[in-house]
């Protein structure tokens, strides 16, 4: 919920909430474009990755789907998706709403986001691919946002096959 | 039996007495795939992975899992004993079991409270000797009406150092002997006897036939031709030395191999497109194997145990995998990875880690549930018309001291076709 | 008729002449299915429920409704009479009625603009006598064509003070008779002629047999025990004065009951798990219950009108509930909230917080739906085979006084066997 | 539509958009968390809470799928929910777009958003479960907002078989 | 062959020797759609619409189609030459292209890597002859493997004006003999040899049976009564010269007309709901027809050439429309919109102006697509029972000079019931 | 992404955000309710409206399933959904995520969101329908926006049957 104190910092936290929402607006973007190399981008070099199933993860349990430590895995993965991985191209498209705002320290910001995939295979329907919640640590760096975590922690209990690119 | 003929579709007939040339039909038959649940995972004789007893540590303990189509529940009495009791009331077949994991004193159907204990039996039910009304009685069971008949369906339970397995057959054999003297040794490489340690699950749904996953763990000739990281870092390829075991039946097998340094190798890379020379991993803990004693040499074995299980060591990461068929076009796959108690932190980081290489999105896992999906469309399209081709190393049957070879497919088909009677 | 064996399923025998063990196969098995529409929803003496009078007060007013899964058009002509008729056009098939309700003079097809009357007759067509092109005339329909072979199929239409039923059966008997002298009464009691008032309605899919839902409102052995108001508020339990009717066929039934103040009563809360002892409404709003003088004593009827209708009073609240089959495994099924027209506001307003007990999140409802779905998942996953035991006051089916039976299933059952023939 | 005085108000525009937005994303966090003591904590005692059938609401026919009036029976709701009403548990996903705002007198704001709820049963793929739009009208208090009113009209003509939790 | 008896649905007998009475179950039997992909998709004698040559313009180019429910590739070779090869590994089944198009030097299975040449020969396999271990050589193929067997299958290709169409049968007939004389001036008349340009793609997926697109498109009667542009601005209406030109064998047929100015005409207006007075374009752009030197008199011809695709002029207006089936009750409808490589850019900007009216959303096609689906439903919603009239214009089969007929229908069916021996 | 000049600009760029998201949930709202004359008033009178598959899009093909030059060409297809065109009636939900802002140069405004358009048949259950971007171009005019250009870039390569209402 809201906090008693929100009116007061309420420029601060409209910019807060600007920049988050725009940033995970051209996550979207970047993912749905296919455009990996920004998504790179959108991280810290140190940065933590996580798609893990809500099961597990409300289990306190670690294993993740995927679980990318830094922008090299990051890298590594992309390459997978690019050269390595045989599977079928599909698209995939990002619903996300507005950020739930939880900290803002003036460097980092802790929030969380709802969001949707719908994946569409060549000459198919679309479908509902993956659905969950963003756990984010954003950086500010010199006006923009960086990742330094971001936690994909999905409902999905079975995921369609198979899942190539990030969420 | 029920007849074999499916509307429209022909006749399944198996020409000749091979295993080498498996009829699309196989894959794709609704009568088939009857049959299969009936003498495979609800048949004589066979035994059907449910979980891991690191799963259920205290008594009370259950999960819901599948036998088959069959939800079952697994649970853990008060004497530690294990029991599997179909998830379907006896009063009138409700699946009354929904919570996935949990803790229970006994079962209670909610729909007329029919109380069952954790062994399956039935403790009694509401107004089984109807209700008083002054003097009267309304209603109430027959006389007759036994409380033994009308237990929930009880499964006979196997486990073998932390494995869990349960068959509908009273008369199963002991698993060891199911499992045979050929696999055993690989099964007690990695199951001990020392305590697991959880580190999650992984689900998937795989539109394609169940037998094909079998085959693919079965199939020592693509690892090393799909998976790029296989070849390229040398996980995996054709010039390692590598043995193909199976039990007497051929239903079971595990693939063995010894990792080198992979790079380039004419007579295994050459004109292979997945083989990518200059590759290398801008981070490398996402392959820092750190060999462990109990190798004792191979670096990774894959176990199929027929016809649901899998068991994956590949370097340091662990993983039973279960088959829960859904139709002839579509099953679910279930990643149970694991350690053990007395991994180190670091040790358990490196399984996790290396957990990236598996699972729906893994590097060298993800592409298997694609080919699969793709395997079962291509059957589609012709209406069940055609067949594979399994012949690589021959048309025959045997132990195998290498991996270019399609044996270990040919293998489960002639049991397959035994079982069947097709 | 077609054969009874579906692929890969067992034949359907039902062993014995009784109908207290129900096969599973009688509520998966498709052809069983096709025999249920055929005989039941659109055969011989048979009545489906389609609407409430009510809901189409003006001429030209219709709704689409169903007839098992046959799309018809509830419509009322200027003389203020009603027509059922289906909603396909003679001409190509086209199911042309698509707005669901609303105002109609004639009924036109899109396709080729065949017109048709409110009573289903065809009207007219265009060019039926072709198109002049100078002296000549192009086209145009046979010289033997006869408007009157190619209407809209006519269903008899009955109507008993509000209620509307359709048969595709022109022979079919009155209503009154098919409902019969026992369950007639009941009906009496809430349709006695005032005008009713619609509240709205409330849709659900329901994944299992449309049978089951018949079941549970024949069954007055689950509401005190799955349905933890019932229990501890007291508005449905074994220790209350009750009766179960049934037509002489034992299709057709009625649960009466009375309700008490609820709380602790060994006979029938002992060991219940849905009993709350000492749950209290936060909001006593939610069953703010005051009788209304037509209740003459009972405080819930529970009518079942074979095979398509539920018609509910429980305590203030009034619905008719149509099932609208859709496979074996699946019905949709609708709610019609409604009261009558002399209603204070306050008691619109009683009438509309207690709906809160019901419909698809109802507090005694919903999980009525549940339960269906798992009875159906229980079924399946045993591929038919199985049955289910309702023997709960003997194997006999008789009027019972009191509610510790599953009497008014066998009843159901023995009558489905007749009709049937199995 | 926007309405030519909106830029004058822009900065209120702003405080109220930022307000609603972020509530509805806490609304959502704590049903999809399953978290049912800070969703009644959303609402003001007096409140009504609806989720009604399109069907109904464009008809002008009073009947819900649930109808609840004040604090209170949102408790009946949420202990029918843990301890009477048996059912499959299910997780709810709520993809929440931008409020549409469309009054705020300073003490009351009404506006109006459109969401998806997607349903995951164990071991089943995402769904979708429940489309529609809510129509609310929302209390300042000490900074915080507050449900007086929340009417879920929704599209979805057939429910999956139950709807336990709130939407 | 199959029998043609499915579970519980009526045997399929057709009364009588005519076809103006299509019974339901032919759009609804999955036995006879079974059938129907044998006989007319993959059967003898047929040739199916794979592609434009405008699609694949440079060698290397190649693009996914389908045949039936069949993947397959069309490609061009580096002599230009054009191959279509079914989309299906000869290994073990994988549909292994899975990039709707690209560019191709040759086809590599993932899986195994099994390689083939653009024209569908098996180029080779990795570790056909084993793999080298010291002098050893472990694995390989059999010695009497034969890559020649082992290709993929190859279909027969025929091209004319750029149109591709493929055919399983290396015996099918000449492109030009299969359409017949009388179909083939009007193929001609837009397929001069010119070079096309391609506009883009629509795919819309529609819940009905294949055959009622290829009647809607047979079908003259329909469009001056559905739809409203049609009648109202005189681009298709009954008092138009008109004429409906079919093969020698009937399932080929073309429809041509000639626009008039619209307008009030009491033959063919009166009484038609969709005709609208005093309807007038807000923006004349989305009808602004510029008459073209090749129509030589007809504004609109429509081609179904069976049983795969519709070639339409409509005004400025061009396309093709391929029908891929996926079921007795449903198939995906594929656009493809082209001009001509010296149309002007006014006249590509009118093209795809007028291309509003086509489609999925078209104004006058979007249309089509929802009777078709509501016709489905109304042959579903009876079991299959009943029939559809098609007796317009009589119940014979002949070329007509007008559009008050439905003889195109019939001449189809007549066809389909000498292949389908029913 | 972000760009490092933001910052200085933000209460611009939050008065855009606001004006952009405000627009789509008006812009939601009127089509879900079938309000297609606020939907006309929401164009330009020489608007440009496109309903375009990705793939077409994407290889740079001019076809669309729906191509509407100018308020007068969306009144001609609002005629025909209400008066032409025979189709099942159908409910439309849409949920359009927050805006990603390119550019706003005081007058125009250059920005994208990703949607997701649920579609429910009478008596039916809710289905995906439609999901896509929009790439729009928007016009200030007195403290409105206006769309100068739409394009709804759709992934779902097959429609299921028919469009009739504008996405
Ligand atoms: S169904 Fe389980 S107790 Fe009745
Ligand atoms: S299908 Fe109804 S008029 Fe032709
Ligand atoms: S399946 Fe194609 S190469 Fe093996
Ligand atoms: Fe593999
Ligand atoms: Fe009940
Ligand atoms: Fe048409």
């Amino acid at each position: 919920m809201a906090d008693p104190a929100l009116a007061l910092r309420l420029p601060a936290a409209l910019e807060t909430q600007l920049l988050v929402d725009r940033f995970n607006a051209a996550y979207a973007a970047a993912l749905d474009a296919g455009n990996y190399e920004a998504w790179i981008g959108m991280f810290r070099p140190d940065c933590l990755y996580k798609v893990i199933p809500r099961e597990n993860h409300d289990a306190g349990l670690p294993l993740c789907t995927m679980a990318l430590e830094g922008q090299g895995m990051l890298r590594d993965r992309v390459y997978g998706i690019s050269n390595t991985l045989f599977h079928a191209p599909y698209y995939q498209r990002h619903v996300i709403g507005p950020a739930l705002v939880h900290e803002d320290d003036g460097r980092e910001i802790r929030a969380e986001a709802n969001y949707a995939v719908f994946r569409t295979k060549p000459g198919s329907v679309s479908e509902v691919y993956n659905v969950g919640r963003y756990l984010d640590r954003l950086v500010r760096e010199d006006g923009n946002l960086l990742l330094q975590e971001r936690l994909c922690v999905f409902d999905s209990e079975l995921i369609l096959n198979s899942l190539i690119y990030p969420i | 039996m029920t007849a074999l003929m499916p509307p429209g579709a022909l006749a399944p007939v198996w020409e000749g007495d091979g295993s080498s040339r498996i009829p699309f039909w196989a894959y794709t038959d609704p009568d088939i795939y009857r049959r299969e649940l009936d003498r495979f995972f609800y048949g004589r004789g066979h035994w059907c992975y449910v979980a891991l007893e690191a799963e259920l540590p205290e008594p009370g303990d259950y999960k819901l899992s599948f036998v088959g189509e069959r939800s079952v529940i697994v649970v853990r009495d008060r004497d530690r004993s294990l029991h599997v009791v179909e998830n379907r009331c006896a009063h009138r077949g409700v699946r009354f079991c929904q919570k996935p994991r949990g803790k229970a004193r006994s079962f209670v159907c909610p729909y007329h409270q029919w109380t069952y204990k954790l062994n399956g039996d039935l403790a009694g039910l509401p107004f089984r000797h109807g209700v008083k009304k002054g003097d009267a009685v309304e209603g109430g069971m027959p006389e007759d009406f036994d409380l033994k008949q009308h237990g929930l369906t009880k499964l006979k339970v196997g486990t073998y150092n932390g494995l869990v397995f349960a068959s509908l057959d009273p008369e199963a054999p002991p698993l060891t002997d199911y499992f045979g003297p050929d696999v055993m040794p690989w099964i007690d490489r990695i199951f001990n006897g020392r305590k697991l340690t959880i580190l999650g699950t992984n689900r998937q749904r795989i539109p394609g036939n169940w037998k094909l996953m079998m085959e693919n763990i079965k199939d020592p000739y693509h690892p090393g031709l799909l998976h790029t990281w296989f070849v390229t870092f040398g996980l995996w390829r054709a010039d390692q030395t590598s043995r193909m075991v199976m039990d007497a039946e051929g239903r079971h097998a595990v693939m063995i191999s010894q990792r080198n340094a992979g790079g380039e190798a004419k007579a295994v890379t050459e004109g292979v497109t997945s083989f990518k020379k200059d590759m290398a991993l801008n981070d490398p803990r996402l392959l820092d194997v750190v060999p462990e004693p109990w190798w004792n040499g191979p670096s990774v074995t894959m176990i199929t145990l027929f016809p649901t299980v899998i068991i994956q060591q590949q370097v340091n990461s662990l993983s039973t995998r279960h088959i829960v068929p859904a139709g002839p076009d579509c099953f679910d796959f279930i990643w149970t990875h694991f350690g053990f108690e007395d991994d180190t932190p670091d040790m358990t980081q490196r399984r996790l880690r290396q957990a990236n290489l598996f699972g729906p999105a893994g590097f060298v896992s993800a592409d298997d549930g694609e080919v699969i999906e793709f395997s079962q469309d291509g059957f589609r399209q012709t209406g069940g018309r055609g067949e594979t081709v399994c012949e690589l190393d021959g048309r025959g049957i045997a132990q195998t001291p290498h991996m270019v070879t399609e044996t270990l497919i040919r293998g489960m088909y002639a049991y397959w076709r035994r079982v069947m009677e097709i």
